[in-house]
């Protein structure tokens, strides 16, 4: 009855790229990190990054259309590392995408903050795209409340 | 999420509830533009206190809200008290174009 | 903006094979279920009959060593379809297992009843396994909610 | 999930709170059977009014302590009275062996 009590841990998340499934998502990423003991700021921070970039595969990567979005997350210590991966359209110019208030769906009421959100809630932000291949967006956070726990 | 409207004078009061994201606010666009034109509103006050999620898709919905109410020489005011939405708010330069008020009767007094 | 509207959705959860995990895929599937408006006992029967499989994963299939788990959800209509899967240690006679009572590790206090409840919470229970292949566990329930929304 | 445990005579009174599973039983077992053992007690009253979720494995956990019980003569009983804990508690035939009351006053009294 020996458990790994080392605090490393693994998911991976699919599911179709339905927008109904942004909650969803939110959901298991939060679930996964309360073995993090986060804070509310945290968790609001992290749900909120997660929510834009599985938004983001869903309008940008698939417009739409039919495809499955990847969300792994990694714990790691006190450091939570996550994956939004999709197999969609693709990013042209990564740098300008990032840029604030830049969107390409201004018709959808887009605001263009996805990225700048993800970038301010989260320590460190990597966009990987490769157009017509997909879109792999790299996130991690350190988490503060783990040692409160010891 | 839930979305229920109160017609004020000429203020059209929204409150949402829960979770405001891009496939909720879809749905609340429609609910808030359909009453809007048909009963010739001017103004909107959103009243976010009850939101307990928001994310850059809440804040494209407030921008074509305000864009209407611009066009109608209208006014649009946010009645919000949760830290973490108002940090959105504010990250977005929002609260440029905006006003946030902590209770509707501050809002309409503007 | 043309939304997929149809009541079909999918979604595959990979995790390792810790025992804190267990009421993370709890959750997960709960969360997944929550769209088919269940009733307190129908998300009551299928987190239960998740903690069974999932555990067995842990603690049959991979005998607390590290493996990963996966679930597997799929909505199609009112009917939830779950797969539950280890890549472990197989059942040699799968009649036998699904015995009430039988347990292989009575010194771990387990109680043998983890496929009877399967069984008895979800409408249908099927069992694959082969030694030291793994196993598949795939279970569906009907829910009889969903016309409740329409 | 939460344990916690009070002596009143020769009854260990141990209330779980939260959910129950594989890896919380394990917890459990271990913090039951210290004070049971260390204080040499007789009987348990389990109490499990507030757990929201039990599989099998709590079932494994209560066929552990009974037999524990009846180790040294004495007697196991339950406080459960939410609906889906008790259908699980049935279908495990523990209902022939332990006897499950509404209160603790109940359980005491026998
Ligand atoms: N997964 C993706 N696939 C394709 N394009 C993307 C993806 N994510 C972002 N983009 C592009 O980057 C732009 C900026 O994204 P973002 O900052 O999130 O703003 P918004 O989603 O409001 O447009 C998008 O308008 C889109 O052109
Ligand atoms: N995923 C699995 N891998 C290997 N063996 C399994 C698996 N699931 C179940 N078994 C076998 O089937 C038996 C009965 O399972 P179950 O009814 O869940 O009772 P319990 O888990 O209490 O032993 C187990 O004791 C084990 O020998």
């Amino acid at each position: 009855m020996v458990e790994k009590n080392n605090n490393r841990n693994y998911m991976k998340l699919e599911f179709l790229s339905k927008s109904s499934n942004e909650s969803f998502a939110r959901v298991v990423v939060a679930a996964f990190a309360s073995q993090l003991d986060p804070t509310i700021e945290e968790l609001s921070d992290i749900k909120t990054a997660v929510s834009e970039a599985v938004t983001n595969a869903i309008i940008h990567g698939y417009e739409y259309g039919e495809g499955l979005v990847v969300v792994e997350a990694t714990i790691e210590d006190n450091r939570l590392d996550i994956v939004v991966e999709d197999f969609g359209k693709g990013i042209e110019d990564i740098n300008k995408a990032m840029e604030p208030f830049y969107t390409s769906k201004p018709d959808l009421e887009r605001s263009g903050m996805g990225f700048t959100v993800m970038e301010t809630f989260m320590d460190k932000l990597e966009v990987e795209s490769e157009v017509n291949k997909g879109t792999k967006v790299k996130m991690s956070k350190v988490f503060k409340s783990l040692s409160r726990k010891e | 999420m839930q979305l229920t409207t109160e017609i004020r004078k000429d203020y059209m009061i929204v409150k949402l509830k829960g979770e405001l994201d891009h496939h909720t606010s879809e749905e609340a666009r429609k609910k808030i533009d359909k009453q809007y034109f048909n009963n010739n509103l001017l103004n909107i006050i959103l009243d976010l206190r009850e939101l307990n999620f928001m994310d850059s898709s809440g804040v494209g919905l407030i921008m074509g809200r305000y864009k209407n109410c611009m066009n109608r020489n209208g006014k649009i005011s946010i009645v919000s008290t949760n830290p973490y939405i108002n940090r959105i708010l504010k990250m977005s330069g929002l609260l440029k174009l905006v006003k946030i008020y902590d209770t509707i009767e501050e809002a309409i007094r503007g």
